[in-house]
């Protein structure tokens, strides 16, 4: 009940949609898309479960004064004005006014863009720091992956000259199409061999760790 | 250039600021960095949650189970067995007890069996077949050194891949010991596979700088229509804006150059 | 009692949504028509104009206030309309004369006979193939004044009578020089394409010129749905009536659609998941019996032991990040394996451990991991919880803190295993200024690059994996890095059999493995 | 401690100076620069060029605000490109915090193409971009590999309704458009992994032409698709994006922002070659 229902259901459900991809009979194409439909409504609240966990850790932070508590308090604030925001200032339930709202679209565009786009455009020194103190030519192996970074970062430099940039524009064009498509085509291939072999794992009941302990 | 309303004036100051004040990780970990983060976590958990109720539950749920002929419940709904699902969600919730949090493993189970059986022929016939199958091409012979320096379709190139894969592949195969003719092939595909990384790594020095452009541009365009729309309403939230920073900048050269003294 | 709480309120949203959503209904105006339909025909030498709709969903059912249906037709899409005619509720169809063939003067008619084009020939259709039914695939041959003749078609235009004698329904339009056509209709009932299996259906294609007879145009209609209330009205979107010269081919049928059990075009993926599935369970089924599977040695491995050991001379701790990986990832699982192992060396040695986490299940599995490695190594009093904890669950904030640690402390070794993301580079960074020996491992390829160029030695992808089964020796990773190792020399000798025989010129090996496969769809493919 | 290892523990702040410094110089002094077109680019602009009035596109915005600044220019040159054709487009935003974004970039597109211009020497007149007619917005649903294999059956079947609450056969574009049949092609816009389901899971089980555009640290990875023709097209990073204005006649932000990218680039080898002088230098001493 607690161990063997979940596989059971996993085997089950997972035997059935490998077929169902070889089989385009409309019987089974029902089937197909009624799990589809009952999917997204289960996915939906576990992605709630998140929120949830989120908010007991702030309330958590706040109620032991764990250091920076305060900060707790702006996430739930953020939190909290969002939802009422988004229900059109508790108006509009069941109706997506709220997607309109204009604080909900100003909090939005006003808060969560910048500050988004700016945390992860700190990269940008990053690496340039990175590059500077620890991007090193160590071994052959090294210095061939900084030499072709190098050539597709000059890709459309013109101070070097016509002459060379031509030279670098094609270079780094090859570089693209053909080392680096079959880089990537061998790490593809192997990949889904990985991804497929996990998969049946998980169906067969053989990967369990999905089920947590007990 | 254009001029605008005092309100969305505050708005984009409040933009730069929260920009600003991000940017200031920089420096160091600081009270303002920490607060843009934590607002920002929980704006998006919020944004997450009305998205997910708007998008999500209203119309694939609860619209479902009740379609205008409604007085008990979901019971005459010309869909009742949405609650199934619905039933099946809320098990979820029971991950936080100690006690019932196996039950939350149906739907889980159920959720897993379907993702996972999904994947299995569709990844099979993307990264495996469709690969092979394209890495099973004819090599251009007849013009086999190309046209012009470095041409990705002649023949060469063609040969350059078919083997490239292969030796990419083999780099991966770990039942055999790396040696004699294997240790040449795999020497090949290791370098095979640093070029490609190499080209990734100029890609996402691109990518990473264009960040920071971006940001330029909107603090840019924000600077240029406030002082084309200059009035004394617009500069004092400038000042404001950035005076904070300015000042919190001298404070902290100020104190850097102080430690310079007492080290020497 | 949580458990009840939880459910209770969950069953108490969905109770209030029904009950609010009550009250968002507007009944004011009858519903608009959704979908008309019209084309021009020519029935006893009357030239009409068919219109069909589908009722509004007031009519009926819904508010059920629905008086009549007004038709309005306008020479241009924004009108003016003028009215045609007024059906009662409940029915779909109306018939609008455009002009009686008879009625035209010679001189006109004869042009018009002139410019009609020849009709297109040898109509044949049957069944889609590998596919759920409710769709047919027509074929034919060009008109005669198609390209040449004439050169007047401008496009073939395709419908549908689901019974004969009955009217024929627009099913979709070729442009000039095409010569098939998938008609492909909905499965579900309620949708209008609705297009049942196993039912006769009738074709003819139409070819169409862009030559007027004089004095016509094409028309748009409107239908105005009008409420017993007949103040409140609304109208349909203008629906196009082509009017200009045209010929239809005879009618071609009856023809049925009807679904297929197995796609045939899909044939090597079968193959090829079965292959491997077999593969896999042999495999571990092979390692779990205990079986000697061999493993190549990884230089990142030996590069662990060396490195404990220089740490040991140094007198300096060992850093082990694991990433932002969640403990189910395979990545995370099989850092939980390097780990152990790293964890006993250290344990050996006498060497210092930390281990920062970014997940708070990861970090008590952690906590296990080292522990029980500890225990082997017989120093369990060596072992304290505080070796392994958490940071907290925000990257930049973690990657500060583990920064902080690592120019405070300054490792001898930093190991990254496991997933990591923009922080990689951040971290080998620092480590660099650090002096520390460094060895990563992850299967994120994006940060790959970053690893290699700022650390001593890179596990790459699946060498991740390979190290830790190498290490751990579980069976289960073992089993299914065998299998996935022989599904790789079997790609390897396919690829090489293919790319031979392509290049001396027989490309029948290499199409097996196309999907979706025309070899096989052909081999027990339907009619065609 | 000689020159080398002083250029070494130079405190990482000064070299943050130095990249903010390039970057906000180069960005106020603005100059042309060239930029060559490469294939993988055109194909896209010019498939979509050839497209007929009132064919229908899929345009999938999947990108969260922290990869905006890649991605918002590729969106607003396709989309603005599309619309200016009179195509009809389909949005979608299955990445979590996209859908505002989206949004929000649909009605400033919309904004733009009310004014008549003129790009490539064909004069477009402005007109009013209509929800329900040119387009329409899904919106947001979780779990993109299911839903997308939900939108190749039906799209009516994960999105009963579309991002402002309508029902979808209450918008007249949606008549008679089922799944990805009656759509002309999908591009994909994405910041995440969710392009990999619109490869799998989309294209391989429904077989659409499909083009992606990605982010530069993506880009390099997706080659082998373009080649084995899973996808006709690809847009790597700003310079993708920039390439695109280029061909679409429409400079935006990423040709403007082209040339700070170049000097940035610039700063950066020139760490990467300081950086390995000073290392191989210091190896050097060790040595003897």
């Amino acid at each position: 009940m607690k161990r063997q229902l979940p596989l059971i259901l996993v085997f089950i459900f997972g035997v059935f949609m490998i077929f169902q991809y070889f089989v385009p009979h409309e019987s089974s194409e029902w089937v197909f898309e009624f799990l589809l439909d009952w999917v997204y409504i289960i996915g939906i609240f576990a992605l709630a479960l998140g929120i949830w966990s989120l908010v007991r850790v702030s309330w958590d932070k706040i109620h032991k004064r764990k250091e920076n508590w305060p900060y707790a308090i702006v996430t739930l604030f953020g939190l909290a004005a969002m939802i009422f925001f988004g229900f059109d200032y508790g108006r509009h339930f069941f109706s997506a006014e709220g997607l309109e709202n204009f604080m909900f679209r100003h909090f939005f565009d006003y808060i969560m863009i910048p500050i988004q786009a700016t945390m992860f455009s700190l990269l940008a020194f990053f690496i340039a720091s990175a590059a500077y103190r620890a991007f090193r030519a160590r071994s052959l192996l090294a210095t061939l992956l900084l030499m072709a970074a190098l050539i597709v970062m000059l890709r459309f430099n013109p101070y070097l000259g016509s002459f060379v940039a031509e030279y670098m524009e094609k270079t780094a064009s090859w570089l693209l199409n053909v080392p680096n498509l079959a880089a990537k085509r061998g790490i593809i291939i192997g990949v889904g061999l990985g991804i497929v072999a996990t998969a049946l794992k998980v169906i067969l009941g053989i990967e369990r760790n999905y089920l947590g302990k007990d | 250039m254009e001029v605008m309303s005092m309100g969305t004036f505050l708005w984009t100051s409040l933009g730069a600021f929260l920009t600003l004040a991000t940017f200031s990780f920089l420096y160091k970990d600081n009270p303002m960095y920490k607060l843009a983060e934590h607002l920002v976590v929980g704006v998006s958990a919020g944004y997450f949650v009305i998205i997910l109720w708007h998008n999500g539950l209203q119309p694939n749920l609860f619209s479902r189970l009740d379609d205008g002929n409604f007085y008990f419940f979901w019971l005459n709904s010309s869909r009742p067995w949405y609650i199934i699902p619905a039933i099946l969600g809320a098990m979820m919730w029971t991950r936080f007890s100690k006690k019932w949090s196996w039950v939350s493993r149906w739907p889980i189970a159920m959720y897993l069996g379907i993702a996972t059986g999904l994947s299995i022929p569709l990844e099979m016939r993307n990264r495996v077949n469709m690969q092979l199958y394209s890495t099973m091409r004819e090599v251009n012979w007849e013009n086999f050194f190309g046209n012009g320096f470095l041409d990705p379709t002649a023949g060469y190139s063609g040969l350059l891949i078919f083997l490239g894969v292969l030796a990419a592949l083999f780099y991966f195969f770990f039942s055999k010991e790396h040696t004699g003719l294997f240790k040449g092939v795999a020497r090949f595909g290791i370098w095979i596979l640093m070029i490609g990384f190499g080209t990734s790594f100029g890609y996402t020095v691109m990518a990473r700088i264009s960040l920071f452009i971006q940001r330029i541009q909107v603090l840019g365009d924000y600077t240029k229509i406030s002082w084309s729309g200059a009035s004394g309403a617009f500069l004092t939230v400038w000042f404001i804006t950035f005076g904070i920073f300015v000042a919190l900048g001298l404070y902290e050269l100020a104190k850097y150059i102080g430690n310079r003294r007492t080290a020497a | 009692m949580k458990l009840k709480l939880l459910f209770l309120s969950c069953l108490l949203l969905a109770f209030m949504s029904v009950a609010m959503a009550q009250e968002n209904q507007d009944d004011s105006l009858p519903a608009r028509i959704s979908k008309v339909n019209v084309h021009a025909e020519v029935v006893d030498s009357v030239r009409i104009a068919q219109i069909h709709w589908r009722i509004s969903s007031d009519d009926g059912n819904g508010n059920d206030n629905i008086k009549e249906y007004v038709i309005l037709r306008g020479a241009g899409i924004k009108g003016p309309f003028e009215e045609r005619g007024r059906v009662p509720a409940g029915r779909d169809m109306f018939i609008d004369t455009l002009f009686r063939i008879n009625d035209l003067e010679d001189s006109i008619l004869a042009l018009s006979t002139e410019l009609a084009p020849s009709p297109i020939t040898n109509l044949r259709g049957h069944d889609k193939d590998n596919d759920h039914g409710h769709a047919i695939d027509l074929l034919w041959d060009i008109s005669a004044d198609d390209g040449a003749g004439e050169d007047n078609v401008i496009a073939y235009t395709i419908f549908r009578a689901d019974s004969l004698p009955n009217t024929f329904f627009y099913r979709g339009v070729v442009i000039k020089g095409g010569t098939s056509f998938d008609d492909v209709g909905s499965k579900e009932h309620e949708s209008d394409s609705y297009m049942p299996d196993f039912y006769d259906y009738y074709y003819k294609v139409r070819a169409t010129t862009f030559d007027y007879i004089p004095g016509t145009s094409d028309y748009y209609y409107v239908i105005r749905t009008v409420a017993n209330d007949t103040s409140k009205f609304q109208d349909s979107n203008p629906a196009l009536c082509n009017n200009s010269i045209f010929t239809d081919s005879e009618i071609f049928g009856p023809v049925q659609c009807y679904g297929q059990w197995f796609n045939t075009a899909r044939i090597p993926v079968l193959v090829f998941v079965i292959g491997f599935l077999l593969v896999t369970i042999y495999f571990i089924k092979k390692a779990r019996g205990g079986a000697k599977l061999f493993i190549r040695r990884l230089a990142g491995i030996e590069a662990v032991d060396e490195a404990i050991g220089r740490a040991t001379e140094m007198g300096k701790p060992i850093l082990y990040v694991m990433g932002l990986g969640v403990a189910s990832e395979i990545a995370t699982i099989a850092s939980f394996t390097i780990l152990g192992r790293v964890a006993k060396k250290v344990a050996e040695y006498q060497t210092g451990l930390i281990v920062p986490c970014y997940d708070p299940i990861v970090m008590t599995i952690a906590q296990e991991t080292v522990k029980a490695s500890y225990m082997d190594a017989n120093r369990p009093d060596a072992y304290t919880d505080d070796m392994v904890y958490f940071v907290t669950q925000s990257q930049f904030a973690y990657v500060a803190a583990v920064n902080g640690t690592m120019l405070r402390e300054l490792p001898a070794t930093n190991i990254y295993m496991g997933k990591f993301f923009a922080e990689s580079l951040i971290l080998a960074e620092t480590g660099a200024l650090a002096g520390s020996i460094q060895i990563a491992g992850t299967d994120e390829i994006a940060q790959i690059p970053f690893f290699v160029v700022a650390c001593d030695y890179t596990l790459i992808g699946e060498e991740l994996y390979a190290a830790s089964a190498y290490l751990g020796r579980e069976p289960i990773l073992l089993g299914s890095l065998k299998a996935q190792d022989y599904a790789k020399a079997g790609v390897i000798i396919c690829a090489l059999l293919g790319f031979v025989t392509i290049n001396f010129g027989w490309d029948g090996l290499a199409q097996l493995f196309q999907v979706p496969n025309s070899f096989f769809a052909n081999l027990f493919g339907g009619p065609n | 401690m000689n020159i080398f290892d002083r250029m070494m523990s130079l405190d990482r702040r000064w070299v943050f100076l130095l990249l903010a410094l390039v970057c906000v110089i180069t960005y106020a002094i603005p100059f042309p620069i060239k930029i060559n077109v490469t294939n993988e680019v055109s194909s896209v602009f010019n498939f979509i060029d050839t497209l007929k009035e009132n064919d229908i596109i899929f345009v999938a915005i999947d990108y969260d605000p922290n990869s905006l600044a890649e991605m918002h220019p590729m969106t607003y040159s396709i989309v603005e490109h599309a619309f200016r054709k009179k195509l009809k487009i389909i949005f979608t935003s299955l990445s979590q915090n996209g859908p505002g974004m989206a949004d929000l970039a649909i009605r400033d597109i919309g904004d733009s193409i009310r004014v008549t211009k003129t790009y490539n020497g064909i004069t477009y007149q402005g007109r009013e971009v209509v929800n329900g007619i040119d387009y329409v917005f899904l919106g947001y649903k979780p779990y993109p590999a299911l839903v997308i294999v939900g939108m190749g059956q039906n799209f009516r079947l994960p999105f009963p309704t579309d991002y402002y609450g309508t029902p979808l056969d209450d918008h007249p574009l949606m008549q008679g458009v089922q799944n990805f049949d009656q759509v002309k092609c999908v591009i994909d816009i994405s910041g995440t992994s969710g392009v990999d389901m619109w490869i799998t899971y989309g294209q391989g089980r429904y077989n659409f032409p499909l083009a992606l555009g990605l982010t530069g640290v993506m880009a390099a990875d997706y080659y082998p698709y373009l080649n084995s023709g899973q996808v006709f097209g690809i847009l790597g990073g700003l310079l993708g994006a920039a390439q695109y204005e280029k061909m679409a006649d429409n400079p935006g932000r990423a040709i403007d922002g082209m040339r700070v990218q170049l000097y940035a680039h610039m700063v950066i080898i020139l760490f990467i070659i300081l950086g390995n002088v000073g290392f191989l230098m210091s190896r050097q001493k060790k040595r003897l």
